[in-house]
């Protein structure tokens, strides 16, 4: 799993590649969570390389969720792939999260927002 | 947290139960506490949506008495129940329900009329289910009459409602208390007022035994999506439990006050941990 | 980690669908990767009983055709379809159940005679529920046949069951895939096959309707205690879901070599992640 | 709230006095992880003087139960008061949580455990 930051303006996206899973949650959790508190609660996590969510991988996702939410902003998934949309829904988690088709989408979900 | 917490209400589903919010109400309103966001389903539709267009206690009090009443259920939906014994004659089909819906339409709209989710003062959400699929249909945009009828289609009681493609059903069947929406829309803290259904101690017909099954599952349910939504929030969840000492059923319209001063008192429990959590001075 | 990882598999409600934990069982045997403890619910308990038992892959197979054929659902419970219709005479109540429970006790004991949890090889757990209060009751001692004997009294087709002081059905009701008795016991790795109910493209008469609903309220019950599960659990949950081109229903019993063979694959699919989370060189 | 560790050989005792919520969570979760990660993941939690617990509390007690079994050890909960097991029912803890109604019980399920 690879992760890359890219930090424009307000909103940040978090380009994840690989797998998501117990093997590599710890990583996420650790680089997220940093960033996060770090003065960047607003997040958009781009999910069109990730090829493999598990269980571990969701718990991952949903602690940066909560330490997003906690430091007042959210953290919203973009463009996942079928299979891991799948995963998504099975887990509830299309429940709890935005989740967009693209990130052009959920960009303007935030900037919306902080229009409204 | 640097920003004020956000509020939600929520209240699930629940019937003639869910007039419990409206004591509720009373007590937020009373300690000027305002709520930022309001979730309803089933029951709990029709209190929420009355809150959230603005009407004042009095007026949301006066309305369940024109929504919610016998007359609402006095009539026999009778191409229904032929349609049990003949289905293919009287077209069995999502549109079964054993009441005639013609008179909660006419309450619908005497108090809704053509309002639209865009007219509220408060965001909200009608958790609605789809009849083919079971999975969840949160509304927050159409006629909140539409929303709210969708929600309160009891299976076996009321007919399906057609929402744009979509056949709705009671949003109970997949979501009874849905806090999930509140966690969603960036809530901090959540009031949430759910409501087990009442199982019977004896189950003497076969309606009864599928009635029974139906109510095991439905509390099963409620059980089950508050555990995963209280493992998954980031701040707090209050839940208020109203208590009754009679079990009150889904026709007991006469119980309205009793249920009302319920629902008062035990959000007064309540209400020093809420101040606390908010920041707000006694 | 210090310790080495433990090893759990559930196998969740499906009637015939559950077969396809042989084709798993197939894949773990051949891979020689042991389990720690098992877990079975309503036709999972069938299959985890007899690996539990520490029967052969051959055996487990062989006893499935004893288990769960035709015959099992062949002969109509006459006084449960009567006391539809005469509720009193034919005394109504939890021992309704329209499918005689006869040939499936008598085929039961041929596999299982007296054998009792204690004589198990890899700890068993099989789920039942409180058919009076809905609760989840998870059966580690007593008799094995009794255990899923409750725990495959499916409503409306087989009678519930007693044991010792509580009256038992299917564990589907309260838990159809119960990953959380793994959790609790203490498993890190946890296999958990599970199944949704089919569900019908049209509904067409009231007993259609009925068993519609049941299947929407439990196929989301399975989804919201897997959410509730997946955010608890510590560790790794690995979920094993066959895919079957045609649909499987409830007495499709001459489909379980196809069910078997789609377990197997789904199983292939997952064994490298399991290697690596174990440890095991290829 | 308060809390008391004693440690008395392989199984640890921690004694919580007064409200798990919101406001006591955080403090909650430091003082059980950091006697976890020093080497004592069998815990037993005394909750007999536990008199409240919200939502929040809940998820502390999760969070300690999860940094537990991920070393190894497990997190048993003992003697709770009427209104806080209708918290711990209503959540779904019980079926994820060893909860006995005495100490010395929860005791001996680590000792049988250990010899078994």
């Amino acid at each position: 799993m690879e992760i890359t930051i890219t930090t424009t303006g307000v909103i940040d996206q978090i380009i994840i590649t690989g797998s998501i899973d117990a093997l590599t949650a710890p990583q996420l959790i650790n680089t997220i969570n940093a960033h996060i508190h770090d003065g960047h609660p607003n997040v958009i996590a781009d999910f069109s390389k990730v090829e493999f969510m598990s269980s571990a991988g969701l718990r991952a996702i949903l602690a940066s969720v909560k330490e997003a939410r906690a430091n007042g902003g959210d953290f919203r998934l973009a463009a996942p792939q079928p299979n891991v949309e799948k995963v998504l829904k099975m887990s509830g988690f299309h429940n709890i999260v935005k989740v967009f088709t693209n990130v052009d989408d959920a960009l303007a979900s935030f900037e919306s927002q902080n229009n409204g | 947290m640097d920003k004020k917490p956000r509020l939600a209400l929520v209240v699930g589903a629940g019937s003639v139960k869910c007039a419990a919010a409206l004591g509720l109400w009373k007590v937020l309103n009373r300690e000027n506490i305002p709520i930022d966001l309001f979730v309803g389903c089933s029951g709990g539709s029709l209190y929420t949506a009355t809150m959230a267009l603005g009407f004042s206690l009095d007026e949301c009090i006066e309305y369940t008495k024109t929504l919610w009443n016998k007359e609402v259920t006095a009539q026999k939906n009778w191409q229904a129940l032929l349609s049990v014994a003949f289905p293919k004659l009287f077209n069995f089909g999502p549109s079964f329900g054993m009441i005639s819906d013609r008179r909660m339409e006419t309450n619908l709209n005497q108090v809704f009329s053509n309002r639209t989710f865009a007219e509220v003062k408060t965001p909200l959400t009608i958790m609605t289910t789809d009849f083919y699929t079971g999975e969840q249909v949160p509304l927050n945009e159409g006629k909140i009459v539409d929303a709210i009828r969708a929600s309160i289609a009891i299976p076996f009681i009321w007919s399906a409602h057609k929402v744009g493609e979509r056949t709705l059903i009671d949003g109970g069947v997949s979501n009874p208390m849905p806090v999930d929406v509140a966690i969603k829309e960036g809530a901090d803290v959540i009031l949430a007022m759910g409501f087990q259904s009442p199982l019977p101690r004896t189950v003497k017909s076969v309606s009864r035994y599928a009635f029974h099954i139906n109510s095991l599952m439905t509390n099963n349910l409620y059980h089950s999506n508050f555990a995963f939504h209280n493992a998954v929030h980031h701040s707090e969840i209050i839940t208020i439990l109203p208590e009754f000492e009679h079990s009150i059923r889904l026709f007991d319209t006469d119980q309205i006050p009793y249920v009302i001063a319920q629902g008062e008192k035990a959000a007064e429990e309540q209400i020093p941990y809420i101040r606390k959590l908010l920041n707000i001075e006694p």
